[in-house]
């Protein structure tokens, strides 16, 4: 569903993916672990076309979209959330929703019907509101509401798009461990067709909810494999996960 | 060493705070925790004079600091580590360390810029990266970083583990125990159940602006009961 | 004409000198605006009421008497703005700051109006620097090279300080989060006052600088405003080396411009600020981050 | 009985000053001659701000709403294109006090508009043939570019080439854009002509005049131009660059006659100022209106009708106007900026005579009643 | 986001009861004014739809307006084409090009947006100053009305010239406020606050901008035309930024964001304007302290304070400082 071959980037001098090569099946849950700095943003940013890679190919359903711009992706059914908040700041949890699902739909340019009072809108609104927990908030305004609320809001615009591959970036990370809980349920919940990647730091979450899990470390794949190996390997430890289970 | 007294305060006419009060000793860590929009946050920022406080008071040392400006709260040796990282987008991360550490020189035994480095070695490898590109984790490295350098009297961290890989975690445990055990006063926000009460003294539990709960690191660890129904633990 | 050496040199002299005018100007534009965000259009503004208070006190105390004294009038007066107007916007946005200083032209043309009249005004150059001196085979006037030479001595200056000192960085980093800088214990209001008044005082003194070459008008501070922001803008905001640069470019290009292209003369700054935003659309240097 | 007169003036804006010296003087005229006309004059003052349509909305409003018999002023030559039209549909009579495009009394001229002030070509053309006169050969002109810069430098440019001269170069600096005039100095300067002739005004002739000089041209590159490039408004702000810079005009003040006496003297105890060529404008517009009335007009239709046909001799010289176009007919002085007792004084070299404008396509319709 | 607020809706009823109250008895000058003041707020309503809700300060609506007014007159005059003929062309003309600065301005935002609007708008003032075919600095005149004789009216009359406009005031704010509630209205919104995601869902963002900005456009046209229709002679002028820079004043005057707080600028404008020039030549300098008044109250503009007035009366007002995490 999504596969990346040999994708390499730097910023001068610094290497931040170096021959990346993944593949996601269709319906995958992939977790994505490593270290600080390790490059899995960037990764991302190159998935989804923020970033241009120096080299390399990705590809989505099979075609070649490495030159495809962002919102092109996008229309694909490539969608993600952010590892620092990028919301709609002035408007209203509802209204943050409403936008995505819109604009996903293809209503973004429309000029004569308002998307936000479509029935297929209020109804994507309405589900995703339920899966991240927003349901109370749908009318206060992005500004008003607590840091660990706009994470969750954070996942619920990506989610709004009702895509076929969605990539998070540490969408838990902020977030009180009831709503962490709550977000174990959602990814459980979510239909077995749709392709998941997630960056995470939370191993309970990762080792939980992953199909699989791919390490990197100083931009390159250290790791690709089943939970069980990973959860045994010696090297995320030393790496990656230290002496945490008894921190 | 910080005492809140029925501190009430928040965003414009929303009040977020009502009446809070809470106090940190001199030489201990103070855990402050409950769930999302408890108001933990904006208690931080009253601290620190980002917000007034439109009720009670704050004093840090026997002296009132409620009414203070940041400014002058800051020099009289508190360190604030926000949740929001506020990194200088358009200064280096020599540059963002160099504020820090030039303000507060220390000359024995304090934190320098080598230090620091010795302690995030990712740092010293993006010296010359500009504040915005940085990875989540190494801005959050970063505002410890320049927190510790200040070399306060008091520091006040605001979820300091979000982002960071585990090992890190753990590393910024160590070194906050280290530095607690030479006496070092912290207040902290955290999410992480466990690494709070691992690292703090004593625990206050807030919920919709208020103190709930207050009592030992120990006590709370032992009540699951307490933990779920202020935490959803 | 345009084989002869001579009219290189001569037209490449005029385009310093319009550059550096220019970047007198728009140098404490830019630090006022790049590094704290505050969009001052008064600039302007300033830089006429340097230009009256130089050609009021030249005919009090000599030219020198107005050069030095002018800058220091336009920084008290930067200092009762700051504190009447521009203090309480500083975080209003910059929507606001727009309007606040809009306002301040239109108070600023008629209160200059009011005191020194409709009539334009005129200073005399300097008596030590009067006439031409010979140069690389022409003569130019000293007045002129004088301005270049103020002109590569306020950057010289402002480098020094800005690079070599931490104000730079403080002040960048008060202008991306003032309270996080405030947190850090930098005395962010105090900061910014003073870059506001040196900005002033920069501008106070190209005001001083043109007053012998051009005309004294009301209007000269609206007339030279949006130069100053092409300047900036094509430069990119907040930079020193983006001042500069954007100086020589518009002064090069005016110049230039005028004598060999003479009938796109008016479009063709335009143009180019356009093709500059559309190639790189926060100027050529912008401030980093 | 009454004549309501409507005055329209730039009273803000870059004309301010030259609003202000025709209004005075405009005054002064009425106060001076008005008396002998044996009515009284309303005067309604409307504040162009030099916009086009701020003037034309002025206009309507003194036509339609206030009723005036006459209307007075019109600095730029932009508000009076504006204006024309409805003038001249309302038939209400305008005598321009300043506004010198040559359309007006040529191809849009009307029997409404009758301008006491002077027209773009007319101060120029005789500088054509005397500069010649003089032995300059060949000349550099520079003016900017606009209509009216266009306007005057083509007058003087046809009569020069007709009276033997060449014209070796030319620039057009954009309109009020330019403040920097080196590179345009370095290119006359590189030309190899005589001398520079050029047309430049306000705030544009002070920065001119002195680059001019701190150039140090001169002394081998004698300036001329149109007298408003040294007029006694703003040569003292131009201070001994001016000197030696040698234009022509239709009035200065130091022009030695009765009228031009009286006028002075009147004007300095009114205001304290020098009469500017603005000034006289404003005076003799007073003093024409005044005439026509004498004549025996009343309103609208007989004002019009009669203020083509004052005549009369003013500070100017011997003034008359044109029947074919309603432009004036006046001589046009010749003069040389020089240090005086108290500043900048104009020496009058030599008087040149009156000229009618060529009629440029004006078809004036038979005479209104 | 854009919503009618019984405040709003009120307050538009207000303003169409009494402009049109007013034509039915005002005298000559009068009239004017109410042709003057609507002629501004369809510019500033075109402004404020991509200024205000769109956060594209623009500083070539004046070069927009006087295309459109140029263009009417030329299409009308020398091309022969009946007056509303030549109005549409014109509006398309001036919806043409700001299209075109729109896609290309795109890329740039905040400070760089408004100077590259600048560079377009003088660039456009360059051309039609200089141009002979335009009448350069001295303008063009015998714009004419369009002939509504055919159903009763003479548009020669100043009445029902002004009431003629204040229908066309009606016609731009339907269509901006159309333009507001529909998918690309909704989008516009969104871009202003975040335009990196807006991407990353799946928006065409340049085309977007550029479309909201070509309506916006349109609408500047149709000022122009009824400008050109109204003083029946145009002048490059028009066309200067300082056209734009006023409009801009007006937009947050009367209350940027808000689409009806910009009309009620225009009326204070006009009238205010009016008012202080009789008095004074120093007007200028009144306008600007009072411009500075209202920005100090630190209300969004008169119509802004208002509405947060009443928000406060109905509940309490959430005050945005927040250390947000953009
Ligand atoms: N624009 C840039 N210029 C230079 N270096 C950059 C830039 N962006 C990112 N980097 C560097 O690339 C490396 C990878 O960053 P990335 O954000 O992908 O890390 P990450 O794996 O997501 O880490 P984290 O878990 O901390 O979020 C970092 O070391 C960062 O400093
Ligand atoms: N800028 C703001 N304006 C208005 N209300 C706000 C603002 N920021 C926060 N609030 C409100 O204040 C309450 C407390 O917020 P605060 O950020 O202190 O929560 P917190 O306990 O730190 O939560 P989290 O764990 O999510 O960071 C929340 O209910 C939120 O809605
Ligand atoms: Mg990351
Ligand atoms: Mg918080």
């Amino acid at each position: 569903m999504l596969e990346t071959r040999t994708l390499t980037k730097s910023f001068g001098p610094i290497h931040v993916t170096k021959g990346v090569s993944l593949r996601l099946e269709k319906g995958e849950r992939r977790v994505i672990l490593g270290p600080n700095g390790a490059g899995k943003t960037t990764l991302f940013n190159q998935l989804v076309g923020e970033l241009t890679p120096d080299s390399g190919t990705i590809l989505l359903d099979g075609a070649d979209v490495t030159s495809l711009r962002v919102a092109d992706r996008a229309r694909l059914g490539l969608s993600r959330s952010y590892q620092k908040n990028t919301l709609f700041d002035g408007l209203t949890i509802g209204e943050n929703l409403g936008l995505a699902a819109a604009v996903a739909l293809g209503k973004g340019q429309g000029l004569w019907r308002d998307p936000l009072q479509s029935a297929e809108v209020r109804e994507t609104v309405r589900e995703v509101a339920a899966q991240v927990d927003l349901a109370a908030f749908l009318d206060m305004s992005v500004k008003a509401v607590s840091y660990g609320i706009r994470r969750q809001l954070e996942v619920g615009i990506a989610l709004a798009t009702r895509p076929k591959v969605i990539l998070m970036d540490e969408p838990t990370s902020g977030v009180g461990p009831e709503m962490s809980k709550g977000f174990h349920r959602l990814l459980k919940a979510l239909p077995r067709d749709l392709t998941v990647l997630i960056i995470e730091h939370d191993m309970d979450l990762a080792f939980d909810v992953a199909d699989t899990i791919t390490v990197l470390n100083y931009g390159e794949v250290v790791f690709d494999g089943l939970p069980e190996a990973a959860r045994q390997s010696q090297m995320l430890k030393d790496i990656y996960l230290g002496a945490w289970e008894d921190a | 060493m910080l005492d809140l007294t029925d501190v009430s305060s928040g965003y414009g006419e929303t009040q977020v705070l009502h009446g809070l009060s809470l106090r940190a000793a001199p030489g201990r860590v103070l855990a402050i925790l409950g769930r999302n929009g408890a108001g933990k946050s904006t208690t931080l920022k009253t601290i620190m004079g980002l917000l007034p406080a439109k009720g009670g008071s704050v004093s840090f040392g026997g002296r009132k600091i409620s009414g203070m400006t940041p400014f002058d709260i800051a020099k009289l040796g508190i360190a604030y580590v926000p949740e929001t990282r506020d990194i200088f987008r358009s200064l280096t991360v020599r540059e963002n360390l160099d504020l820090a550490a030039r303000r507060f020189p220390c000359p024995n035994g304090g934190w320098t810029i080598d230090r620091v480095i010795e302690l995030f070695p990712r740092l010293g490898e993006r010296l010359q990266n500009g504040g915005d590109q940085l990875s989540g984790g190494e801005a959050q490295m970063l505002a410890i970083a320049r927190g510790l350098l200040m070399n306060p009297r008091l520091l006040i961290l605001d979820e300091p583990t979000e982002g960071l890989a585990p090992i890190i975690v753990r590393l910024i445990h160590d070194k906050l125990a280290e530095l607690k055990h030479q006496g070092l006063s912290m207040v902290l926000v955290e999410q992480n159940f466990g690494f709070a009460t691992s690292l703090a003294d004593d625990v206050v539990l807030v919920s919709r602006g208020q103190v709930v709960w207050q009592g030992t690191s120990a006590a709370i660890r032992a009540d699951t009961d307490l933990q779920h129904r202020w935490l959803g633990v | 004409m345009t084989a002869d050496l001579g009219f290189w040199v001569l037209q490449t002299l005029n385009a310093l000198q319009l550059s550096m005018l220019l970047f007198l100007l728009s140098v404490g534009l830019t630090v006022i605006f790049g590094l704290m965000h505050f969009v001052n259009l008064a600039h302007g503004s300033l830089y006429a009421f340097g230009a009256y208070m130089a050609a009021s006190l030249a005919g009090v105390l000599g030219y020198w008497g107005g050069f030095l004294l002018a800058p220091l009038a336009v920084a008290a007066l930067g200092a009762v703005l700051y504190f009447t107007l521009i203090r309480s916007q500083r975080r209003a946005g910059p929507m606001a700051q727009v309007l606040i200083t809009f306002g301040l032209i239109f108070v600023a043309v008629d209160a200059t109006r009011l005191i020194w009249g409709d009539l334009p005004i005129g200073i005399a150059v300097p008596a030590v620097f009067e006439g031409q001196l010979a140069l690389l085979g022409v003569t130019y006037p000293i007045y002129r090279l004088f301005i270049i030479a103020l002109g590569l001595a306020v950057l010289a200056v402002l480098t020094l300080v800005l690079t070599r000192t931490q104000v730079g960085a403080m002040i960048r980093a008060g202008v991306d989060n003032d309270q996080m800088a405030a947190c850090l214990g930098i005395n962010v209001e105090r900061m910014f006052f003073l870059v506001f008044v040196v900005g002033c005082a920069l501008a106070g003194l190209a005001g001083a600088v043109a007053a012998p070459v051009l005309s004294v008008t009301p209007d000269m501070g609206l007339q030279i405003l949006i130069p100053t922001l092409i300047v900036i803008v094509i430069g990119g905001l907040g930079s020193l080396k983006g001042a500069v640069a954007g100086s020589l470019i518009f002064g090069f290009v005016q110049t230039f411009g005028a004598v060999l292209l003479p009938t796109f003369n008016s479009v063709l700054i335009y143009a180019l600020l356009a093709a500059v935003l559309v190639i790189r659309p926060e100027g050529l240097l912008p401030a980093k981050g | 009985e009454d004549i309501k007169v409507g005055i329209l003036l730039p009273y803000s804006g870059v004309f301010a000053a030259l609003a202000q010296d025709i209004d005075d003087a405009f005054v002064l005229g009425l106060e001076t001659f008005g008396p002998e006309a044996g009515v009284t004059f309303d005067l309604v003052r409307e504040d162009t701000e030099v916009k086009p349509p701020v003037g034309l909305a002025k206009t309507k409003k003194l036509i339609l709403q206030d009723e005036v018999d006459v209307l007075i002023g019109v600095v730029s030559s932009g508000v009076l294109g504006a204006i024309r039209d409805t003038v001249d549909g309302a038939g209400v009579p305008l005598i321009v006090a300043n506004a010198g495009n040559d359309e007006a009394t040529g191809e849009a001229c009307s029997p409404f508009i009758t301008r006491i002030s002077f027209s773009n070509q007319q101060v120029n053309r005789p500088m054509g043939k005397w500069m010649v006169d003089q032995g300059v050969k060949k000349v550099f002109t520079i003016a900017p570019d606009y209509a009216a810069g266009r306007q005057m430098i083509d007058a003087f440019t046809a009569a020069f080439t007709a009276a033997g001269g060449e014209v070796v170069g030319q620039e057009w600096p954009p309109f009020q854009k330019t403040q920097d005039f080196g590179p345009f100095l370095a290119n006359a300067k590189a030309s190899g002509a005589d001398a520079v002739y050029v047309f430049f005004a306000g705030g544009e002739a002070i920065s001119f005049v002195k680059q001019y000089d701190s150039f140090g041209m001169k002394a081998d590159l004698p300036l001329y131009g149109s007298g408003f490039l040294t007029s006694s408004l703003y040569v003292n702000a131009q201070g001994p660059a001016a000197e030696g810079v040698i234009t022509a005009l239709h009035y200065v003040p130091t022009l030695d006659n009765p009228e031009n006496a009286a006028l002075v003297a009147a004007f300095k105890a009114k205001t304290g100022r020098i009469p500017s060529e603005y000034a006289v404008h404003g005076y003799d517009s007073a003093r024409a209106l005044v005439e026509a009335v004498k004549a025996g007009a009343t309103d609208r239709a007989s004002l019009a009708a009669a203020l083509p046909k004052v005549s009369f001799t003013g500070p100017r010289g011997e003034l008359r106007i044109d029947p074919a176009t309603n432009n004036i007919v006046q001589p046009i002085h010749v003069y040389e900026t020089v240090a005086g007792a108290d500043g900048l004084t104009q020496k009058v070299l030599a008087t040149l005579p009156a000229e009618a404008d060529p009629v440029n396509g004006c078809v004036m319709p038979a005479a209104v009643n | 986001m854009f919503a009618h607020t019984p405040l709003r809706l009120t307050t538009l009823t207000l303003l169409a009861i009494g402009s049109l109250a007013y034509a039915f008895v005002a005298g000559f000058f009068g009239l004017e004014i109410l042709a003057e003041i609507a002629i501004l707020a369809i510019l500033v309503i075109a402004l404020d739809l991509v200024a205000g809700f769109g956060g594209m300060v623009s500083l070539c609506h004046g070069a927009l307006m006087g295309v459109g007014a140029y263009a009417f007159t030329v299409a009308a005059n020398e091309a022969g084409l009946g007056a509303f003929p030549a109005m549409m062309l014109a509006v398309a003309l001036s919806a043409a090009l700001a299209f075109v600065i729109g896609a290309i301005c795109a890329r740039s935002i905040g400070i760089y947006f408004i100077m590259a609007t600048l560079a377009f708008g003088q660039m456009a003032y360059s051309f039609v100053f200089q141009s002979p075919l335009f009448g350069g600095d001295d303008g063009l005149s015998g714009a004419p009305r369009p002939d509504l004789t055919a159903i009763g009216i003479d548009l020669t009359d100043s009445r029902a010239f002004a009431i003629y406009a204040i229908a066309m005031v009606a016609l731009t704010y339907l269509v901006a406020a159309a333009t507001l509630r529909s998918g690309l209205g909704r989008s516009l919104v969104g871009l202003h606050h975040n335009e990196k995601r807006l991407r990353a869902l799946g928006l065409t963002v340049w085309r977007a901008k550029a479309t909201a900005f070509a309506i916006s456009g349109a609408l500047a046209g149709l000022a122009g035309c009824l400008a050109a229709q109204h003083t029946q002679y145009i002048s490059p002028g028009l066309l200067s930024w300082t056209v734009s820079g006023e409009a801009l004043v007006v937009v947050i005057l009367g209350g940027l964001g808000t689409l009806v707080g910009p009309i009620v600028g225009a009326v204070l404008f006009v009238v205010l304007k009016h008012e202080i020039s009789a008095i004074t030549p120093y007007w200028h300098a009144i306008v600007g302290l009072i411009l500075i008044a209202v920005v100090m109250s630190r209300a969004n503009g008169v119509f802004g304070f208002v509405e947060a007035r009443m928000a406060a009366r109905k509940s309490k007002p959430v005050l945005q400082k927040a250390n947000a995490d953009a």
